[in-house]
């Protein structure tokens, strides 16, 4: 372990809030070798990505506190190294993907000239960076990568952001790759390729990689070793299979027993009442169609799945159906009334009924406003629950529903990991007990095991309460679990539409026939021996 | 871009409009200006013939009439108290107050935002400590003392420089150095401010994790998205100066449109008043149209 | 470094003083303020021959300085605080409007701005003095009025930004009203950089009372403010230094406690940012 | 080294350099006697009187008839040779009703009549007569006769000096002329700068970049060897509106007389040499009345008056406002302060106004504005001129634009002055003198100012009562 390329040992982090000290990471140690894969799985909070900065040097001390431990890269600690020593590093020999793309990206440059940036800050000739750049920026998929440089962060989708920051991270080839949660949002076909490219690069310059997901399927793709994390310490450690085959720590046990894609394929009631029916729904920015003629009906109590390739134009799908922008042409007829022309009043009344949770879910959070009052925004808004002993209780009952604590209330939302703050949004889309709910990505920066508690109690609403659901997720085995019908989007239009089972049984289009192929087993035996089928075939 | 420009032009053309005719009618409330011109113990024949020499003894919508119809022949009138045409002293002061206005506000910018800069990256620390109390206490310390401990030190105990006027770029410092003073303070704490911000934004931890320089990360990953409320009090502050300085030009005799204002406001001299005015006007509304562009040209999203 | 927290307390006691003394100033001290003697005039400060309330000398009539500062307190206070209130207030409104509404009114209220902006106001205040009459609301409304523009402009091009975000449209989502979403969302976030600003006026609408008073369209005798006995000082620098400079002073330091009290809130109420305050605390226990 | 330029600042910038508003102090003291010269001109440094310039002589021809004799030879700075038709032109300029020049108001209600005898004779007939028609000379500037009805900016004149260089806003040259008819001046050329605050023009002179500051404020004047102090000719007053109650009673009026510590003022408020003063014209004016005292301060006789007269039933608790204007001359807001204090000790109800010239202007001349009790105007009234017809019938005649009084027998006294000549003139003078002061109590008079100079040390100059209106260049040597 001690030639290790980077090592970091007993590692603990705390955090000093007004309410006391929060344990973020304790006693951590891992450690990573040159060419190798370590996947950090673990519960969402468990300070996987908190850790992963302390590597950066990002944290910001205070509030944070490094109360112990070494992070050893080359055999230098880097806790003890200068900042400007630190600063060469970075980018250059230990590069990071963040979580969540859309703040992490400067708002007012080009993504261009972020990811160009990455070489030139480290002294590489501007021509040799532009170069790099378009060559990875096509490699991670992005169309029309000559124009995509020239275009800022908010013109992309969520997906794509994930891709530009997986570029800008690989564009110096660095020795260490930490990639917090890189493929959340990416759909399976080109997950598989981002994949590969990092594989690749592995192969070619041996690069060390730290792959922090939820994803067991991409564990099972790609790790050599994987270490598991439940609050804020190491659970377990060993190799892919050791650990998918026989977990030894009851969270493990858990989480590989939550893995979805396994359960029952649910059906739609056949005399539900149409909801909210879209027809011809178009949207251009500039020159692009991003939506292209989109029709879709919704019955109450129905789940509908919205997968399709990343970019495909589902969350502008989502966004233009709550007027957030304003479609070029297309009805949406929500109980009877076109939702596009309703004016603003009785837009009103019918925003209680539809709710979002946004794919980003840190920006939807309002930085100024603790957990309590995000939640109970809502209420204030359409004059619910009056009394604040009520509202109170109800947060906590919330907060706890999502798998948070009901002292989390009185945080503030940079004070918690990506998953918690998707829990957040969840649990304030719940509040208003809508009729419709659009989850845009909405568990994927979830662990398994929160994840299927999430699920099994929006079920559970629907069941009871007959919510719909508009749920836009890339990881199919979800969507097999959850969703009673699926549609499939691709380049702004619905190729595919069906039921769950026919969808997966009997996939007609190509597209389908590709997306179900590329999905990943959490079986790392099964991965391994597709790998090897596919490399057969080629 | 450019029919936007076009579009704003005509806006700020009304706007112009509807400027002049508040400060004919209202300019005109505030007395009469043959008490003034002339002395105290001129006869009221003298008075009324003042009046019908100047016009003012014609109803004032009549007088306004005239004005325009004038205006439309690019005849501005000419100066009650100096004999020549309103515009040509007008310029005449402008020609002083536009330079000294740019090279203040340029000196003004550049420290400002490198000093607010750097005090925001160092919050609580002894660098933003001194950044920001000598900034205040220049930003909130009467002008005139400082004009004139200045020339005090400057030009009669050392006797670097000269005590006032105009000439050589000697002349220019102390006046250049004054107005600094204000507007440099003011700006300071804005840019710290809005820097201490945008400094805790997550792109900035992209940036550091690039391994990006402190000087880029502060001047150009963040900077950048600080500037929106730095821009817009800068173009208060530079309105400001170029409204002219009336302390400073009359303090070190400087002959800019700040002195000359004001002395033809007192003295009701309304011609001069309205050239001055519409010229600051122009200035000041190109400036802002520029703010604006400059608003889009900064912020991607505010683009539209 | 608890330091750091001392400047915002000495900052907030400072300002305390003063508004105690703006509250009962003029009862207090009111007689010795105004009581003239013309032999002892400019005696110096820090001179206890003449009791203590010379200490800071006395001025061009003989009365004692600290008893008028003391006194001048209160309409500066009234002035300055008036002014400033009124400005931030219309212009953040107009300026949230002008940066939420629709681009009619935004273009309508901005091009009103330009008028105002481009307005002299000198000539602004040389017209209400003659029709209105000079008294201190009027001179509050004459400051006003020429700082409005600043709040307007900054409020509608920080709204223009922040109606962007993703947490603005989550709220329009939730079913927010205009009103909530710019009064709950927006305002938090810009209003930090306009108390900044309004701090930073309050010495500017100080001094420019004082520059009023000067050419004599300002307040007059036998009302007092700091700024008035600024510019009345103005002469006397080189021979009573004590006469524009105790109240320089003041309207120096109020202007820093504001300032320093400002910066230091806005850290403590930005949530993601008031560990600065907490730790420096916890890193010196 | 010779150096014989000098540069002048002064206190405001000229709007005109028109000759005929050289009357107008800040284009006097450039233009006057310097680039444009007088028929007569007043000798108020010695005690020659009225003496010589473009005239060389004249005499009373009877029926208001005065003739002058020109003086041969002069030419002015455009080349063109000086005559009786110039004469005749500056006066019909001077009442053109196309132009607005100041000179005109000296004039009043007299008609002129020109008639050239011959190229340097030319006789004036005044209607009605005009006994001090050779004084009224000195304000009237002579132009040559191709000078056109409106201000001009280049003005030719016979003067030792002609305008070169006018830079507006920084400043104005004037070089001395190699033809002039009289003697040479030992200044060769004078620049003129301008800086309206005091301690720049003092700071100016001691660096070196001036040579004569003529008004810098006593504060400034601290160097014994540069700075001078003489009286500037300019008195201050407070005007007294008798027609309202409770002044229309004389008791009231003594009493705010009464209760003023004209003492206290001097050397502490105002300059030392400062004189208290007993009319409305400094001491070297004709018919100057050497027998009044200024009112002793008694602050028990005021409240002693006041008792009386509220005995009689005058309500002395109306409201007295004094208006002073900001900016009149150094100190004045403390002075009114001052006042004020005095008059609220004795028992008035006063109060303090300070206002801007504009709005201080509509309370000065009539009519003046109603008010609920009285109002009392500080104001500076200024005569140089040696003669107090420039000053009684504006201030004391019932028909004067800022009388404060309507008394037949001071208009009769008035009126009879102006026309009278010699020494009845003086007595007449000095009658009114006592009259409105110890009889009519018109006002209350307080100071006649002094002002003060900085002259750098390279210079031989005093400056005079008379630098208030003109600094002649001339006058000027070097040591
Ligand atoms: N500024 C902060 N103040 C207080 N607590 C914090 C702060 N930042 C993070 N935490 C806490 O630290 C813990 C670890 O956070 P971290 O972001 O590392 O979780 P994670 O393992 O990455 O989770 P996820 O999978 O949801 O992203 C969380 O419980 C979080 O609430
Ligand atoms: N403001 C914008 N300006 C220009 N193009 C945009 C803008 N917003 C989105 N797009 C483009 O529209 C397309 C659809 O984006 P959308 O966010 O709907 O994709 P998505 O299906 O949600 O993808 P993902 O799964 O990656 O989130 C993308 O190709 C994107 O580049
Ligand atoms: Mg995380
Ligand atoms: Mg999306």
């Amino acid at each position: 372990m001690t030639d290790a390329l980077l090592t970091v040992r007993d590692l603990s982090v705390d955090f000093h809030t007004v309410r006391g000290t929060v344990h973020a990471v304790r006693n951590v140690s891992w450690s990573v070798n040159k060419g190798e894969t370590l996947a950090i799985l673990g519960e969402s909070g468990s300070g996987k990505s908190v850790s992963a900065s302390a590597v950066m040097n990002l944290l910001d001390t205070p509030p944070a506190e490094i109360t112990s431990g070494e992070i050893l890269f080359e055999g230098k600690d880097l806790l003890k190294v200068s900042y400007e020593e630190h600063r060469a590093l970075n980018g250059k020999r230990i590069a990071m993907i963040f979580q969540d793309p859309l703040g992490h990206l400067n708002p007012v440059y080009t993504v261009g000239w972020q990811i160009v940036e990455m070489m030139t800050a480290h002294g590489r000739p501007l021509d040799r960076a532009r170069a790099r750049a378009l060559e990875l920026v096509t490699r991670v998929g992005i169309p029309e990568p000559e124009k995509a440089l020239k275009k800022y962060p908010h013109q992309f989708s969520g997906g794509q952001r994930q891709r530009l920051m997986i570029a800008m991270a690989l564009m110096l080839k660095p020795d260490i790759l930490i990639a917090d949660e890189p493929t959340t949002a990416l759909d399976v076909t080109i997950q598989a390729e981002v994949l590969a490219l990092l594989k690749e690069l592995q192969a070619e310059t041996g690069m060390g990689l730290v792959l922090i997901t939820h994803d067991l399927g991409v564990v099972a793709e790609i790790a050599d070793r994987v270490v598991v994390m439940s609050q804020g310490e190491i659970a377990e450690r060993g190799t892919a299979r050791e650990v998918y085959h026989n977990p030894q720590h009851p969270y493990t046990k858990k989480l590989i027993g939550a893995a979805p894609g396994k359960g029952a394929i649910k059906t739609l009631q056949a005399d539900a009442p149409a909801l909210l029916e879209i027809s011809e729904f178009v949207k251009t920015y500039g020159e692009f169609t991003a939506l292209k003629g989109v029709s879709l009906t919704l019955a109450r109590g129905q789940s509908l799945a919205v997968v399709g390739e990343s970019g495909s134009g589902k969350s502008t799908l989502a966004r233009t159906l709550l007027r957030l922008e304003k479609p070029d042409s297309g009805k949406a007829l929500w109980k009877g009334r076109d939702l596009v022309t309703m004016p603003a009043r009785d837009l009103l009344a019918v925003r209680r009924e539809i709710q979002m949770v946004f794919q980003d879910p840190t920006q939807s959070l309002n930085p100024r406003m603790s957990v309590y009052q995000l939640i109970s925004e809502g209420w204030d808004i359409h004059r619910l629950i009056p009394d604040r002993r009520a509202r109170r209780q109800r947060v906590a009952e919330l907060l706890e529903q999502v798998g948070l604590l009901a002292e989390h209330a009185s945080r503030y939302p940079h004070q918690f990991s990506g998953g918690q703050r998707q829990r957040i949004a969840i649990a304030r889309a719940l509040a208003l007990e809508p009729d419709l709910i659009i989850c845009d990505e909405a568990v994927s920066a979830l662990d398994v095991s929160v994840q299927a508690q999430v699920m099994a109690l929006l079920d559970d609403l629907r069941e009871r309460l007959g919510i719909s659901y508009l749920f836009i997720a890339h990881d199919l085995g979800v969507v097999r679990d959850f969703a009673d019908t699926v549609v499939v989007m691709k380049a702004g239009e619905i190729v595919e539409r069906g039921p769950t089972e026919a969808i997966f049984s009997a996939p007609r289009h190509p597209y389908t026939q590709r997306l179900l192929a590329a999905n990943l087993d959490p079986d790392p035996d099964v991965q391994a021996q597709r790998r090897l089928a596919g490399a057969a075939t080629q | 871009m450019m029919k936007l420009i076009g579009q704003r032009a005509i806006a700020s053309l009304l706007s112009l409009i509807v400027l002049m005719v508040l400060v004919f009618f209202l300019s005109r409330l505030t007395g009469d200006p043959a008490a003034l011109f002339l002395p105290i113990d001129a006869t009221e024949e003298m008075k009324q013939q003042f009046r019908a020499l100047n016009g003012l003894d014609r109803p004032i919508i009549e007088q306004f009439g005239l004005y325009v119809w004038d205006l439309i022949h690019l005849d501005f009138g000419e100066s009650l108290r100096r004999a020549r045409p309103a515009i040509d002293v007008v310029i005449e002061a402008y020609a002083w107050t536009l330079p000294l206005a740019l090279i203040t506000m340029t000196l003004v910018i550049v420290a400002a935002i490198v000093l607010g800069s750097i005090a925001a990256f160092n919050v609580g620390g002894l660098i933003d400590r001194g950044i920001s109390v000598v900034s205040l206490i220049g930003a909130s310390a009467p002008d005139f003392w400082i004009a004139i401990v200045a020339i005090v030190l400057f030009a009669i105990n050392l006797a670097w420089l000269p005590t006032s006027g105009v000439g050589t770029p000697w002349h220019w410092i102390m006046p250049v150095a004054v107005l600094f003073i204000r507007p440099f303070g003011l700006i300071v704490q804005v840019v710290r401010g809005s820097m201490l911000q945008a400094l805790s934004a997550p792109y900035v931890k992209t940036a550091r994790a690039k391994g990006v320089k402190n000087r880029p990360l502060i001047f150009v990953h963040t900077l950048r998205n600080a500037m929106l409320p730095v821009i817009t009090v800068i173009g208060d502050q530079a309105a400001a100066l170029l409204n002219g300085a009336v302390i400073v030009e009359t303090i070190f005799g400087f002959p800019g449109i700040g002195k000359l204002m004001i002395d033809s406001i007192l003295q009701r001299d309304f011609n001069v008043v309205m050239a001055a005015i519409l010229v600051t006007a122009i200035a000041i509304f190109i400036m802002n149209i520029l703010i604006d562009i400059a608003y889009s040209v900064l912020d991607p999203r505010i683009r539209q | 470094m608890v330091w750091r927290d001392k400047f915002a307390l000495v900052s907030a006691l400072f300002l305390l003083v003063v508004i105690v003394c703006a509250i009962i100033g003029p009862a207090l001290l009111g007689d010795l303020a105004t009581s003239q003697n013309l032999r002892g005039r400019n005696s110096p400060p820090f001179d206890l021959t003449r009791g203590w309330i010379f200490v800071l000398g006395g001025d061009s009539l003989g009365r004692p300085m600290l008893a008028r500062l003391v006194v001048a307190a209160q309409s500066t206070m009234l002035v300055a605080a008036g002014a400033v209130a009124l400005a931030l207030s219309v212009g953040a409104l107009f300026g949230l409007i002008a940066g939420y509404m629709g681009k009619n009114v935004s273009q309508l209220i901005m091009r009103l701005a330009d008028v105002i902006m481009s307005f002299p106001s000198l000539l602004l205040a040389v017209v209400v003095l003659y029709v209105l009459g000079p008294s201190i609301p009027n001179m509050i409304l004459v400051l006003a009025i020429t700082r409005i523009p600043i709040y307007l402009r900054t409020t509608r091009a920080e709204v223009l930004e922040v109606r962007e975000r993703m947490f603005v449209q989550a709220a329009v989502v939730m079913g927010a009203s205009n009103i909530r979403i710019v009064l709950r969302h927006i305002l938090p976030v810009i209003a930090p950089t306009l108390v900044t600003i309004a701090t930073l006026d309050f010495a500017f609408v100080m001094l420019a009372e004082s520059s009023l008073s000067f050419l004599g369209i300002g307040i007059q005798p036998p009302n007092i403010t700091w700024g008035l006995m600024v510019s009345q000082g103005r002469p006397y620098l080189n021979t009573a230094w004590w006469l524009s400079f105790w109240p320089g002073l003041m309207i120096v330091l109020t202007a820093l406690s504001l300032n320093l009290l400002s910066n230091w809130m806005r850290v403590a109420l930005d949530p993601a940012q008031r560990w600065r305050l907490e730790s420096r605390k916890s890193a010196n226990d | 080294q010779d150096n014989t330029d000098i540069t002048v600042v002064l206190s405001e910038e000229l709007d005109l350099v028109e000759p005929c508003m050289a009357t107008r102090s800040n284009i006097g003291r450039v233009i006057m006697q310097n680039v444009s010269e007088t028929l007569t001109e007043l000798d108020v440094r010695g005690d020659e009187g009225l003496m010589p310039r473009l005239a060389e002589s004249w005499e009373d021809m009877g029926d208001g008839v005065w003739r002058f004799n020109l003086r041969p030879g002069v030419t002015f700075s455009d080349g063109s040779a000086f005559d009786a038709e110039d004469v005749k032109h500056s006066f019909d300029r001077v009442f053109s009703d196309q132009i607005t020049c100041e000179s005109a108001r000296y004039f009043a209600d007299t008609e002129l009549t020109f008639d050239v005898v011959d190229d340097l004779t030319v006789d004036v007939t005044a209607d009605p007569a005009q006994p001090i028609l050779p004084l009224l000379m000195t304000l009237v500037t002579i132009v040559p006769s191709e000078t056109p009805m409106e201000f001009v900016r280049e003005p030719v004149g016979t003067g030792p000096y002609a305008l070169t260089e006018w830079q507006a806003g920084q400043h104005i040259l004037l070089e001395r002329r190699d033809d002039y008819w009289g003697e040479m001046p030992e200044v060769t050329s004078a620049r003129y700068v301008f800086r309206s605050e005091p301690a720049v023009r003092a700071a100016m002179v001691e660096t070196g970049e001036a040579d004569i500051a003529p008004q810098i404020t006593e504060l400034e004047a601290t160097n014994p060897a540069t700075d001078f102090s003489y009286p500037n000719s300019e008195t201050v007053y407070l005007r007294i509106d008798s027609s309202d109650a409770p002044t229309n009673d004389i008791r009231v009026r003594q009493a705010l007389n009464a209760a003023i510590d004209r003492e206290a003022f001097i050397g502490t408020l105002l300059s030392e040499g400062t004189d208290l003063a007993v009319a409305i014209v400094p001491p070297t004016t004709l018919g100057w009345n050497g027998d009044l005292t200024p009112p002793a301060y008694d602050p028990d006789l005021a409240r002693q008056l006041l008792a009386e007269a509220e005995a009689d039933g005058v309500d002395v608790s109306l409201p007295i406002e004094i208006i002073a204007r900001t900016e009149n001359f150094p100190n004045v807001t403390e002075v009114t302060e001052a006042l004020t204090q005095m008059l609220t000790e004795v028992g008035f109800n006063a109060s303090l106004r300070m206002v801007e010239v504009a709005e201080h202007e509509q309370f000065y001349s009539k009519p003046y504005p109603e008010s609920e009790g009285t109002r009392l105007i500080l104001a500076q009234h200024d005569n140089g001129r040696g003669d107090p017809v420039f000053s009684m019938y504006f201030k004391y005649h019932s028909d004067g634009t800022q009388s404060g009084i309507a008394d037949p027998h001071a208009d009769d006294l008035i009126e009879r002055a102006t026309a009278a000549t010699g020494e009845e003139r003086e007595a007449l003078w000095s009658e009114l003198f006592a009259y409105v002061q110890d009889e009519v109590v018109a006002d209350v008079l307080l100071f006649h100012m002094v002002g003060h100079s900085r002259v750098s040390e390279r210079l031989d100059f005093m400056p005079s009562i008379a630098t208030n209106q003109q600094l002649q260049l001339s006058q000027i040597g070097f040591n």
